[in-house]
């Protein structure tokens, strides 16, 4: 069967779409996490990874590099994206959430601050830089296509290996910081119970604004991963932002782990159930959909359930 | 222009209106006032024809292409005809049937507006022709494509320039099944690309060849097209065909030359553009590219317009820039008609757009009963280098 | 002490007719039991109390009562209102338990902050009612007629437990023991035959608490609805209940009336933390059992009087 | 104290605050646009373009460093801010600098291209044979100076809180204001051409509004103002004066200036007309009511009108005020009848038939009339002469003094009948664009953000998938009329649908709510979501069924009624759409008002503030919700239907996410859970972009709209006109106790006994 003979190309596949699911969906889940509250301009934090790493990388490009050089230019790309995308998280905290929270104001309206935010980047994005919605990368450095690796006919290219292997070591970092470091355990302890938490002496307001950076360094280098192989625009972040966020509560929001595997799960079913021969690629997003609600109508806080979120 | 007077403006106008009041008093008893206020309709302040497209949102490029070549056709006509000076009214649709109407509103009310070019889009086309056709305004399109629309619609007020998807997708279909045994047919979930493929699918099938599979990938919401890709090329198909616009084209070239697709890529007339070459690069060397209109970087008759287009825009014209330099000027030619016979207004523009034989850049206008071109070219078109090349004559290439 | 319970309280109950009859209830969280194997019966017209150490079941033992805690092993059968046939609890959902003639209110106060008192009250008075939607929107007349029904029973029931002027306050803003009262009012509106109270008196000063009594006994004296009690402060408790049930460790150590369980060295020594002996010893180290009550400062009275209520019954 | 680094310093943030702010104002403001060769080009265009102060980025810097002081310096400010009249100055000043820069002020194109002040005035100014009032005014620094004095004369009143200078300064607003007016006037009648701008008119209003802050600085006793209860004491002072007040300036404004009759695009005002008319063959009762019975049922419904709300043998007259109001709508409503049909049946050229080709001045008389029969209907009907009486003693000063007014008699009815008279007769006067807008963009969205409303603002669920109901409406009706490829049992008119369409709408409600109602907030979020792009697909892939994105086709036809004898058929004509939206809206509205105050409302307000309390309760709540989202998706059905019958054609692109998002917005700007907040907020919203058309680019529109709806919900997060608990419903049974304690003391009830 012309599908099975397929299946580790597929698999490759959603795993790339996946890492960069998984990447976007920690920053939904950090946020839920201490604020049970979506993100919802966390989709334009993403977005803007891609437009602040092209700035730089748009300028190192040119030329003929060497394997170090490309690879200084991919990491240069990484950095970059995560500082713009951090700094945009960190902002948009201060803007849209800062101001709610003090004033104590309903959940929604949080939403709809966050909404009112999206919009606002998407179109001063488009406005300072263009609307084209597939803006390319300079590629000549990376020869993105090159194989690297083929195990029994399945072929993984290099930008593959770099975009898993980015997000992998980034979800390792994030997993060091959120397990390891004091942030991470005031973190934790914000997300467990804020109240108790400030008692304790952690300060609430600087660690919900640096969960918004770790979170937005999160989506800047999944934004510069995604720019690198699809292309980028204004409006890219939309539609990922939200299967990413799909990805967080299929993971169970607020859940890290949950997040990481919910996106590589969203992925991967994406890559290898639409092209099976009797559903078609035009049903891509019903079936994550659906396997979203099916998993929720049997667990209803998710796969792995809320563990750094409080439960009701 | 600073110091211009209102009295200029309103001189005509006011006319009408004292005469409505004075003329009345001095016929009692019967409706000869009424009448009497004929007296200000007779001339015309200012000529208006309006451009209806995208021109913000996602379509935006392709109303920008048309609207740049309508401002340059009306520029070079207004610099040869001092006596008939022609305005444009710019209506964004946002390629949105639902946002047509109210664009449409605008057009209708402004009563010195005697004809449209556009809409550009076939959805719009349909929210809005029937409007159009009650106010008597006499629309004529640079790119609506579906077949639809001269088939089904039933609008007279509707014209194109352009040959339906149906033929250009027949053709191209008819292209493929020669070239390739397999063909594997991706649209793009837009009312064009799925008509464009719908077409193709019929011709390939009845030229011989087999059609693997069509599948749909939705054009706001991919960005990554390496499963389709993938999947293209998994199937063995000795050929592509995506129906669809640039920008996504070039995303799909790219996912197609990742995997190492073999085969052929072939695409309509959405694709033929600008974008589709710089966004895809070397990775869409080799697409070929069916369209029924003409390139006018490369077409001979057409060398005069491509420089002033890049004269006066800093850019070298995209899809559908010479078809609506052609219509602008069509419609123009309608004018100076009207006005040989008599008045230009909504009506007599109208019967003169149908009578019109105008020898145009990319083909002749002479209209059909049912709004349709009477000559329909299909050329072929293939990327190299970079760039996009014309091959010739789709029957005969 | 102004409190003393009325004399018809004897009459009141009728032991004859069960209304919880709680048999081996077992509740487990993961790997918590929350309750283990309680049996125990609650009759129709009684003030029941439920007491004992923070922890040790009671709010979930309310919790598996009104539907809200499935227990895995034992049942609860339940006739909420007089003349009423046993049903089965477990397995329910709470607002069909609730319909069964069950009302509680909450530990920390739940009402509808952002509704009006008289709101709060109609919410629960409305769910007995049928008219549906469709009605609502036509202004039937039968639906006008219930509307009219739910405002007087409503503010009956605020004059009940004296909030009738505060009826378009919202809830949110009235002060925290008229946020009691309203919740038992809200209680009410359902027409329970038996009502359970989660720590009623938490928060209150101590004339607030006297009324809280006073209000208690008046639920089951006019409106003949049993009472369901967990109540920290001991002097409240041993004032009004007929009977207490202790709690600890989600287990049932003792059952009797007031003065049976203040002698009662097993629960004095749950209190305390210690054995029965020693707990039998250190009967006489009265200061100590100040815990019994946490935050009450004069919760020792209990000690100090503690055969009030029973020698007034016999005088 | 801690020493705190230099950057954590309070002052040195807000000023990076500050300049953040101008830098972001700089790129936002202006026409510059990215390019896709060169990235940077869009940036440094707005930071280095030119201005007036060199590079751009000073200049918004600066703005930043205003914006500073104005924070830091806030709380010496502030104190002024309450002195009475303050307020009304800063309003109106604001809304006089509206008029000048954002608002039309001529519908003629060739007049002045965008139709503005600015562009007007190069015209005019220099135009032979315009009134020399009119030429003046629009001499370019003119309108700015007046403003500027009329601004300073107020101010220097509200600082002295001189009487003279309050009355001088007020007569200083009015006469600029009504100059302004007059001179639009001589422009509009100059041209000859009709004119639905708004500008003139508004900056009168803002003018006034200056005026008036004027006037209260003249009366006021103390120096604090309490500006909320002054005005609820105005209001309260003479109730339905408002509403004869407006009535008679809208009716003033029809009979002198507004153009009644406009065939071929020209401008008659009722002069005019009826010297058209006159001696015509037209009906002699409109004839006569062109000639002189306009302006004398005008004029007495005015007087009438007026005399009757200020208090002079009210009831009567009252009763007066209304009759003639109601004639002098009927008899103007008929003429306008009789009139455009006698033209175009006389052949007059331009004249097309029936209602057509009017200018606003008949329906605005219609307005006035109504409103004026409305004011003597309150004051006839109204029975609290105490309060009136209270009321007037502290009218005439803003200050603390008077105390609060509860509540204000007859108010509620005065806004419904204003409310009324607008939705009724002001479309009419709209260009077809704003009529355009106003149903398929303003109305359909309302209609959606009332359903949304019972999901979202009522039960307290969150549900961005509510545009799939939408679809369901808009698809069953295209099935229903056989424009789709699946065809119906039967076919039927569109009007028709709309019973179908609820149910299909109500059983996708139910579908989607069974399974999914007992998740939490956010996952039912997302699972919503989800519901509502599955629905879209399934629009695009289900060719046989909905013939995908190429949409129903044919079109759906227009709804048509024809019961017997009644023939109705909804053509292109939008103000048809609009009336028939109105009669979907009204019902709805007074459904949902019922519905709100019903059992099950209450219902979803216990679980909406908390589930665990209203099952144990004893409240349904999974019925509860299905129930809300039943009837939610049903509105959103009705919605659908009326969508799809007045477009015609449409696709699954007029269903996407975006949609369903923007509608959450809607409910949540104007105030979740209140019927007229969510109305209000999805009216201003969908009006925005419209109006940001003669602003900004419109690729930047989305932009402007998304920093209001964050401005909103940082300043104001309950919402354009929040939800409020409905205290009138105990009125009756609430008297009593509340007096009861205050009437019984001694003084009174002794007196009254003995």
């Amino acid at each position: 069967m012309n599908w099975l003979q397929n299946l580790p190309d597929y698999l490759v596949l959603g795993l790339t779409r996946g890492s960069m699911y998984a990447l976007v969906a920690l920053g939904y889940t950090l946020v839920y996490g201490v604020l049970q509250l979506i993100n919802f301009a966390h989709s334009e934090v993403f977005m803007a990874g891609a437009f602040g790493s092209y700035l730089v990388v748009s300028q190192l490009a040119p030329g003929e590099h060497g394997f170090l050089g490309a690879s200084m230019i991919v990491l240069a790309g990484l950095l970059t994206g995560a500082i713009v995308s951090a700094l945009i998280a960190w902002t948009l905290e201060l803007v849209a959430y800062k101001p709610l929270r003090q004033r104590g104001a309903p959940k929604l309206a949080f939403l709809i601050s966050a909404i009112g935010m999206s919009f606002f980047l998407v179109q001063l994005f488009g406005k300072l830089f263009n609307r084209f919605s597939g803006n390319p990368f300079p590629e000549n450095y990376l020869d993105k296509n090159a194989p690297v690796l083929e195990l029994g006919g399945v072929t993984v290219t290099r930008i593959q290996v770099i975009i898993i292997v980015a997000a992998l070591l980034t979800m390792i970092l994030l997993d060091r910081i959120v397990n390891g470091t004091k942030l991470g355990r005031s973190i934790r302890a914000v997300a467990e119970d804020a109240p108790t938490a400030a008692l304790m002496g952690i300060n609430i307001d600087r660690t919900i604004s640096r969960t918004f950076l770790i979170g937005g360094a999160l989506a800047g280098v999944a934004g510069f991963l995604f720019g690198q192989a699809f292309g980028f625009g204004n409006t890219m972040g939309f539609d990922q932002g939200v299967k990413a966020f799909a990805a967080a509560v299929l993971g169970g929001i607020g859940n890290l782990r949950g997040a990481m595997m919910g996106g590589l799960l969203l992925g991967i079913v994406e890559a290898i159930v639409p092209p099976l021969p009797f559903i078609g690629i035009e049903w891509t997003d019903v079936v994550a959909f659906v396997v979203l609600v099916a998993i929720l109508v049997f667990r209803p806080t998710g796969l792995l359930g809320e563990k750094l979120g409080r439960a009701a | 222009m600073r110091n211009r007077s209102l009295a200029k403006v309103a001189a005509v106008s006011v006319a009408g209106a004292l005469a409505l009041a004075a003329c009345s008093n001095s016929t009692p008893n019967n409706s000869g006032g009424l009448n009497s206020g004929s007296a200000g309709t007779g001339t015309q302040g200012a000529i208006k024809i309006a451009f209806q497209g995208p021109l913000s949102g996602e379509n935006a490029q392709l109303g920008i292409n048309e609207i740049n070549a309508t401002k340059l056709a009306l520029d070079q006509w207004n610099k040869a005809n001092a006596d008939l000076q022609v305005q444009l009214v710019e209506l964004d649709d946002v390629g949105d049937p639902a946002k047509a109407p109210a664009a449409a509103a605008k057009a209708i009310q402004d009563k010195e507006i005697v004809a449209v070019v556009g809409p550009s889009f076939s959805g719009p086309t349909k929210a809005v022709c029937k409007t159009y056709e009650e106010a008597g305004l006499v629309l004529v399109s640079p790119s609506a494509t579906n077949p639809d629309l001269t088939k089904t619609l039933n609008c007279a007020a509707f014209h194109r320039v352009v040959p339906p998807d149906s033929l250009e997708g027949d053709l191209a279909g008819q292209w493929l099944a020669k070239k390739a045994k397999t063909v594997y047919l991706v649209d793009d979930l837009t009312d064009y690309g799925k008509g464009a493929v719908d077409a193709v699918e019929a011709a390939v099938k009845a030229g011989g060849a087999t059609v693997v599979k069509r599948e749909g990938v939705d054009k706001d919401k991919t960005k990554d097209y390496s499963v389709i890709a993938q999947a293209v090329k998994a199937s063995g198909a000795e050929a592509v065909f995506y129906g669809g616009y640039d920008a996504q084209a070039a995303l799909f070239a790219k996912a197609l030359t990742a995997v190492n697709y073999p085969g052929l890529r072939m695409s309509g007339n959405g694709v033929l553009s600008t974008v589709f070459s710089t966004n895809s690069g070397a990775d869409g060397d080799g697409w070929y590219i069916s369209c029924g209109c003409l390139d006018a970087t490369k077409a001979d008759n057409a060398k005069e317009f491509t420089a002033a287009y890049k004269a006066m825009f800093n850019t070298d014209p995209s899809t559908y820039s010479p078809e609506s330099y052609d219509v602008t000027n069509a419609v123009l030619e309608a004018i100076k008609a009207a006005k040989a016979k008599g008045t230009v207004d909504r009506k007599s523009v109208w019967d003169a757009v149908k009578a019109l034989n105008y020898k145009g850049l990319t083909t002749t206008i002479k209209f059909a009963a049912n709004g349709d071109v009477e000559n329909q070219v299909i050329n072929l078109y293939k990327q190299d280098g970079g760039k996009i090349g014309l091959v010739g004559d789709i029957k005969t290439s | 002490m102004t409190i003393s319970v009325p004399e018809t309280s004897k009459q009141l109950i009728d032991h004859d007719d069960v209304i919880y009859d709680i048999k081996n209830v077992t509740l487990r969280f993961g790997g918590v039991t929350s309750l283990n194997d309680v049996t125990m019966q609650m009759y129709r017209g009684e003030i029941l109390a439920i007491i004992g150490p923070n922890g040790a079941g009671k709010t979930s033992l309310f919790n598996a009562l009104t539907g809200v805690y499935h227990p895995q092993e034992g049942t609860i059968s339940l006739a909420g209102r007089s003349g009423d046939s046993h049903a089965m609890v477990i397995g329910k959902k709470t607002h069909i338990i609730n319909h069964m003639g069950v009302a509680r209110t909450f530990q920390n106060i739940r009402l509808f902050p952002a509704l009006t008192a008289l709101e709060n009250v109609r919410v629960a008075v409305e769910t007995r009612q049928k008219s549906g939607p469709v009605s609502a929107m036509l202004g039937m007349p039968w639906q006008r007629k219930e509307d009219r029904e739910s405002i007087d029973k409503g503010l009956e029931l605020l004059r009940f437990v004296g909030l009738r002027e505060k009826a378009n306050e919202l809830a949110g803003s009235l002060a925290y023991g008229e946020q009691r009262r309203l919740e038992i009012a809200r209680a009410l509106g359902t027409n329970p035959g038996v009502i359970l109270l989660d720590e009623p008196a938490a928060g209150t000063n101590p004339s607030e608490k006297r009324e809280l009594a006073e209000l208690i006994l008046q639920i089951r004296r006019e409106r003949g609805v049993s009472v369901l009690l967990i109540e920290h402060d001991m002097k409240l408790v041993m004032s009004i209940a007929d009977r207490l049930v202790v709690l600890n460790f989600g287990g049932k150590i003792a059952e009797g009336t007031p003065e049976e369980i203040q002698k009662d060295p097993v629960v004095i020594a749950a209190y305390l933390g210690t054995s029965a002996e020693e707990a039998a010893e250190e009967l006489e180290a009265l200061p100590e059992l100040h815990t019994l009550a946490l935050d009450d400062p004069d919760a020792n009275i209990i000690i100090e009087t503690p055969h009030v209520p029973a020698e007034e019954e016999k005088a | 104290m801690r020493n705190v680094p230099w950057y954590q310093n309070p002052t040195v943030k807000r000023l990076f605050g500050c300049l953040a702010l101008g830098l972001v104002l700089s790129l936002m403001i202006g026409k510059q646009q990215g390019s896709r060769d060169d990235y940077y080009v869009g940036i440094k265009k707005a930071l280095f373009g030119p201005s007036i102060l060199g590079p751009r980025i000073i200049l918004f810097l600066l703005v930043g460093v205003g914006v500073f002081f104005l924070i830091t310096y806030w709380s010496r400010i502030k104190p002024y801010l309450g002195r009475p009249g303050i307020k009304p100055m800063a309003i109106g000043a604001l809304g006089v600098v509206m008029g000048y820069v954002l608002l039309k002020w001529t519908d003629n194109s060739r007049a002045a291209a965008d139709g503005k002040l600015g562009t007007l005035s190069d015209a005019a100014s220099s135009t032979e044979g315009l009134s020399p009032i009119a030429q003046t005014f629009f001499t370019m620094p003119v309108p700015w100076i007046l403003f500027l004095v009329s601004l300073i004369a107020t101010l220097i009143a509200v600082i002295l809180r001189n009487r003279v200078l309050g009355y001088a300064a007020a007569a200083i607003c009015v006469v600029a204001g009504l100059w302004g007016y007059l001179a639009h006037g001589y422009v509009q009648s100059f041209l000859g051409t009709p004119d639905h701008s708004l500008g003139s008119a508004f900056q009168l209003l803002a003018y006034l509004t200056i005026a008036g802050g004027a006037l209260v600085a003249a009366r006021s006793h103390l120096e604090v103002a309490d500006t909320k209860n002054f005005i609820r004491r105005a209001f309260a002072w003479r109730p339905g004066l408002f509403l004869a007040a407006i009535g008679s300036l809208v009716g003033l404004e029809s009979l002198l200036q507004a153009t009644w009759f406009s065939p071929q695009g020209r401008n008659a005002t009722l002069v005019d007309m009826s010297a058209l008319f006159a001696g015509s063959g037209l009906a002699p009762v409109s004839q006569q009511f062109l000639r002189w019975g306009a302006f004398v049922l005008l004029g007495a419904a005015i007087l009438v009108g007026l005399v009757a709300t200020l208090g002079l043998a009210r009831k009567k007259l009252g009763w007066v005020a209304f009759g003639v109001g109601v004639v002098g709508a009927l008899l103007t409503l008929l003429t306008l009848y009789l009139a455009t049909g006698y033209a175009a049946s006389e052949g007059f050229e331009g004249a097309t038939g029936h209602w057509q080709n009017l200018g606003a001045g008949g329906w605005l008389a219609a307005m006035a009339f109504v409103m004026l029969a409305g004011a003597g209907w309150i004051v006839a009907t109204l029975d609290a002469p105490v309060q009136v009486e209270k009321a007037e003693r502290d009218l005439m000063s803003s200050d603390t003094v008077g105390g609060s007014v509860r509540h204000i008699p007859g108010m509620k009815y005065a806004l419904l009948i204003a409310v009324i008279a607008v939705a009724l007769f002001y479309p009419p006067t709209m260009t077809e664009y704003w009529q355009n807008v106003l149903v398929s963009q303003i109305g359909i969205f309302v209609l959606l953000a009332i359903g949304l409303n019972v999901v979202v603002g009522w039960a307290g669920l969150l549900d961005l998938g509510f545009i799939a109901f939408y679809a369901v409406g808009s698809y069953t009706t295209a099935w229903l009329v056989g424009s789709l490829p699946a065809k119906p049992p039967f076919t039927v008119s569109p009007l028709w649908a709309i019973p179908v369409a609820v149910i299909f709408a109500l059983i996708a409600g139910v579908m989607l709510g069974a399974p999914t109602l007992r998740l939490r907030g956010d996952y039912l979020a997302i699972v919503t979501l989800g519901f509502g792009e599955i629905v879209r697909i399934v629009a695009v892939n289900a060719e046989s069924i909905t013939n995908s994105t190429r949409g129903p086709s044919p079109a759906v036809p227009h709804p048509a009624i024809s019961i017997g004898p009644l023939q109705w058929e909804w053509g292109l004509n939008y103000l048809q759409y609009w009336y028939l939206l109105l009669v979907i809206m009204v019902l709805v509205i007074i459904g949902f008002r019922r519905l709100e105050d019903s059992r099950l409302g209450r219902a979803w307000a216990a679980i909406r503030e908390d589930e665990v309390a209203a099952q144990a309760t004893g409240v349904n709540t999974f019925r509860a919700k299905l129930f809300a989202f039943a009837i939610g998706a049903s509105t959103s059905g009705i919605a659908g239907v009326f969508f799809a019958s007045q477009v015609g054609y449409f696709n699954p692109q007029n269903f996407t996410l975006e949609y369903s998002i923007l509608v959450v917005a809607y409910v949540v700007f104007g105030g979740m859970g209140s019927l007229p907040g969510a109305m209000a907020g999805a009216a201003v919203l969908t009006w925005l972009p419209e109006f940001l058309k003669e602003q900004v680019p419109a690729e930047d529109r989305q932009m402007w709209i998304g920093a209001v709806i964050l401005l909103m919900m940082i300043f104001r997060p309950a919402g354009l006109i929040p939800a409020t608990r409905r205290e009138t419903e105990l009125e009756g049974i609430d008297e009593a106790p509340r007096i009861e304690p205050r009437a019984v003391p001694e003084s009174e009830s002794m007196g009254a006994t003995s």
